[in-house]
């Protein structure tokens, strides 16, 4: 991780610096997706590399969600580097055997003589009155899955650290992208710089209890623990950026520590993340734990469009605190 | 075949109610006041209101995300209260969906209206399955589904022509052609500019409608669901318009083209043209229908921000039936 | 529940009789799916009904698992009761977003004016050489998605009353069907009944440790059990028969009676159902537990063809004896 | 268009070969010394040649579950050892995928076969991306993808011929149509039993062939990739074949159209007749072939018993790359 002096840029401008700088280092990479070109993609995440690149390597395809990925992994089984972008993750369910039956398994069922190294970049989250299908967390579809990768970041540096970590990288990578996070700014590194894939980080450190997150729920995380140190409760938070395979020495180093443990998911409960977070706690720390290890997550619902609903059912930092409170009784 | 003046200006009136809708709600979208994103369907009132006409409410149409206006027509013409369409845009407890579904998901069974889904031509497969009900149970009637050209990239619009022509099911598809996937042109898409040629190797009847001519479109919607009706199978409509709203960041399409739709190709204008050459009814007489279904649009507005917001804890009812 | 004398009847032929008891009693029944008709399906399950209710309620389809689904949905809108077959529960993914997006969340989005009372039959599991491709075990891809019903039979009996339940129950179902249990023989009540949806079933009582298990994993379950008992170790069996929503009482209340669990599934260990249950009786018997909540489930790979392979990465009777022995140690 | 003696007698013993491999594997799975499920080509042999031929091992392919004969041929023709196709079919730690893959899985890129995928229809989409890569690349070369005319149905089928079509790729569908996709007659199935009529809407040239004339399917096959070397993007062929196996449970098909495409039809036959009838070969000179052939798969069949088991170990290995 070579970097230089740091700027303020917002979570967008540091994804499309990394773009741009693969784009530039590598002559296998190269884009597709809808609207990515001349528009620059629903988000502004690709703006001006069109006009930088061409359009041969920042295509713009039809609302052809199966093709983008079959065209990706099979032009990575040749060598190339695809960005794919699925402008929602909810649409992500269209190439669901694409990405599952082809780029996780490919490598694995040839015995090693192809590898798919894709990223498919897409923007998931709710929050926004986007309703049912322009809201949703996606990870839980794919935790079940081996050979796919998941990753996550929370920050705009991790951002552009992991997007050119996962270009690099040769596994077929689903990048999630909270649209929550795309304004946020922080301190950005110039130049090229990898963010290790695999490797979670520690948001912020404290002895009390444990909170694990991802993505949005890392900033609610550490809102609440702001809070909560006023009321003499040191909260660590750890960042897990990569989901699948996810970084169990860090967490489980940390609840060791701090005997207590809050696994913090914006997805539904049942069956996702959390529970995964949850049941490896359970096993590696059983004689470590002061408390149950407690699931903040969404309600188990769909995700409604009237924004009083959906903040119902998703969980921000008083849910959060609410369930430190719980573990720390 | 020429309309009878009546049933011209009441088709006019519908327009008219589907472009104040659309403005009125554009208005208070600016303003903050409408969650989420929005889609318009000005531009695109011909054809609208042409399909809107022909359904009944026994029939079942899937709206895509610009029909507003269809869903609106369909609610006030059976229900009485197109109000309620309004509402769940503002995702209010008294719209039609009680604010869970808002713009991309406002249905309504009582008046055909089976919802958009957003994600875009996955109803394409859902369209067959309402169809098979009729057949099956030898009921008359037509599944309708609106699908924009960009939409025809998916999958399932191979699966569901082809589905529905070994089945001959009573499907009409009406592919409104407006030129653009968001920034996509059609014709750089898709294989061919016009979606018909994609279309007739399934071998139902496929045609290309002016879909900003009331007249024209009124009358070939009409032909094609008396085909259905009649046991024929599917049939596929490719209406060929213009949105007039751009990108969200603004317009993209050459100015000359911008010009050419709003100005000499706006539906509306040429409805009243049309209705002005062939009747008594005056400029003046048209105007005040405008001002009055604007009136009522404001009404529906105002009832909108009067609703009530849903309570908070109906979001976690109905995940499951019955549980 | 009502039910006469039982015969003995393997578990396809009981699928069978549930299927032609249905399409008897209700006229909203039909079928769809491929190779259904004439030929019975691939493994037989439809046999017979084609000749006896006619293709219009029997109906084969071309490959296009999306509109399988989408049609079944759209007619179940109208009030239909369609009972789909995806061959190999390993093509769901073409229809995963028919099923996730639409199927699932159809009743809640339209605020309960439609319903998508569909079921899902599909055949799932591995251990016959069967590739990556046609032996996978899916219920992990839908345990995040709320609004989907995952029913999960392990005996004829069951396979009969629960395929009952479903058609007649109101939700969107997907039905899995284990290959490995189709030729299993059982008896089976004649006639008409139910076996009720998320209601577990203890498959064996004992007093020292809990295994919870699903479809063949229950037998491996109910083996381990009889060679421990030699051992001295009594194992309860609990058969979660609906997957989600599940039956969280029966499984805590018999946790909380041993105080040790082991929970077993044919799936890739990491973020599938056995780390929701897990979760859940962490969260839930944190103070009934003499020991950690332990994962007997499938490896974290794609499945190998060679069934040496296979083997090495599939969990049976062996693996469940070596997690009850470790959650006993 | 006359094809050379020699070639067409090279061709005969590439035929001859796929069918000695696929009865060979048939009598070993019926033994059981096959896992999994089997699917055989035979019946296919000309139209399987007949690609085989003209691919070359930088050229890519993804074969369809009948297509055995043209791995091996293939891995035969590029790396001299056609049995470890056989030996990945046993699940050997010599096979292709050291029995990772199996039947539906063998692959190896040295000879430009890129897989099976055993989910029909999903690499028409991944046949895109390595088409694309060679367009980008300037390379001109021509990636392959054989389907069965039940793989037609899936939704893929459309979205990867309109992007083929649309980006002008150097893409070569093979469509085998044996008439069923296991029990579901290609007409019942289909809009249309010609699955021409499907893909003539994408604007690439569709040509039906005889799938069982060597010589015809030759030729075709020539054009179709002589065509897309050129830079013309990509090109639809419709083989009309026939399957001569039934379902799992047994023939299902009548009598006379077993009889029909079993003797008349019969590639191997029709291209004996051809030989005999143009050279001074005689029929003892390709019984000759023949014998040679099957001693050779006898071999291949022994090298696959006679291999190790994969070390179960190796099962965790290459999930992720790298880790
Ligand atoms: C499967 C899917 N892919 C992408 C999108 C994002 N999206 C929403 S509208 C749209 C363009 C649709 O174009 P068209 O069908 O022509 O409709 P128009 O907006 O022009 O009326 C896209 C790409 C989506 N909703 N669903
Ligand atoms: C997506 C998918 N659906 C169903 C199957 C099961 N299946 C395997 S082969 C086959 C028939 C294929 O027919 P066709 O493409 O005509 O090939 P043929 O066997 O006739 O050569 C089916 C339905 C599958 N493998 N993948
Ligand atoms: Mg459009
Ligand atoms: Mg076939």
């Amino acid at each position: 991780m070579t970097q230089t002096s740091a700027r303020t840029r917002t979570f967008v401008q540091a994804l499309n610096e990394a773009l741009d700088i693969a784009m530039e280092r590598d002559p296998n990479v190269y884009m597709l997706g809808e609207d990515i070109g001349e528009m620059g993609g629903d988000f502004g995440v690709t703006r001006g590399l069109w006009a930088k690149y061409g359009e041969a390597r920042v295509r713009d395809t039809p609302l052809s969600e199966a093709a983008i990925i079959g065209a990706s992994v099979g032009s990575a089984m040749m060598g190339m580097r695809p960005v794919a972008e699925i402008m929602f993750a909810d649409f992500i369910g269209e190439c669901y055997d694409q990405l599952v039956n082809n780029a996780a398994k490919m490598h694995y069922m040839f015995d090693g003589q192809f590898k798919a190294p894709i990223v498919v970049r897409t923007a998931c989250g709710g929050g926004f009155g986007g309703g049912p299908h322009h809201s949703q967390s996606v990870e839980g579809w794919f935790l079940n899955v081996p050979g796919i990768v998941l990753v996550a970041p929370a920050t705009p540096a991790d951002a552009k650290g992991l997007l050119l970590a996962s270009i690099e990288n040769d596994n077929p990578i689903i990048f999630l992208e909270h649209k929550a996070l795309y304004r946020v700014k922080g301190d950005v590194p110039e130049g090229h710089y990898t963010t290790p894939l695999r490797r979670a980080a520690i948001a912020r450190q404290g002895k009390d209890v444990t909170v694990v997150a991802t993505m949005k729920m890392v900033h609610e995380a550490l809102a609440a623990a702001t809070e909560l140190e006023k009321e003499g409760i040191d909260v660590e938070v750890v960042d897990l950026r990569t989901i699948r395979p996810y970084d169990a020495e860090t967490v489980l180093e940390s609840v060791r520590k701090t005997g207590r443990a809050v696994v913090a998911s914006e997805a539904p409960k049942i069956g996702g993340l959390a529970a995964e977070l949850s049941a490896t706690i359970g096993e590696e720390c059983f004689h470590d734990l002061k408390a149950p290890v407690l699931r903040v997550a969404g309600l188990d619902t769909p995700i409604p469009f009237s924004l009083v609903l959906e903040k119902y059912i998703l969980p921000g930092k008083e849910q959060v605190i609410a369930g430190i409170c719980s573990v720390m009784k | 075949m020429k309309l009878d003046i009546e049933t011209l200006v009441d088709l006019y009136r519908d327009m008219v109610l589907i472009r104040a809708f659309e403005f009125g709600l554009e208005r208070e979208f600016k303003k903050g006041n409408v969650p989420g994103m929005l889609h318009t369907g000005v531009g695109q009132e011909a054809t609208q209101a042409a399909l809107a006409a022909h359904l009944t409410a026994t029939d079942a149409f899937f709206p895509d995300h610009r029909c507003h206006g269809i869903n609106a027509l369909a609610q006030e013409k059976y229900q009485g209260d197109g109000e309620r369409i309004m509402a769940e845009l503002f995702g209010r407890a008294t719209g039609v969906c009680s604010g869970k579904g808002g713009s991309l998901h406002s249905a309504n069974p009582k008046v055909g209206n089976f919802g958009d889904n957003a994600v875009e031509g996955s109803y394409m497969a859902t369209v067959l399955g309402v169809a098979l009900a009729y057949q099956m149970r030898g009921q008359p009637n037509v599944a309708c589904c609106i699908i924009g050209d960009g939409t025809v990239g998916r999958g399932e619009f191979h699966e569901s022509l082809n589905m529905a022509a070994i089945w001959k099911l009573p499907v009409l598809y009406a592919c409104v052609n407006n030129g653009y996937a968001i920034s996509m042109p059609v014709g750089k898409g898709h294989a061919s500019p016009d979606i018909v040629d994609l279309a007739r190797g399934y071998g139902m009847p496929c045609v290309i409608v002016d879909g900003n001519d009331i007249e024209l479109a009124y009358a070939e919607v009409q032909k094609a669901i008396e085909y259905i009706r009649a046991g024929n199978g599917p049939y596929f409509l490719e209406f060929k318009t213009w949105r007039w709203q751009g990108l969200f960041s603004g317009e993209f399409r050459p100015p000359e083209e911008v010009k050419y739709w709003k100005e000499e190709r706006d539906p509306m204008r040429l409805a009243r043209e049309k209705i002005v050459a062939n009747s008594a009814m005056t400029a003046e007489d048209l105007k005040r229908i405008e001002a009055e279904v604007k009136a009522e649009i404001d009404q529906w507005i105002n009832f909108a921000k009067g609703s009530p917001m849903p309570d908070p804890a109906k979001a976690t009812a109905d995940v499951y039936v019955g549980w």
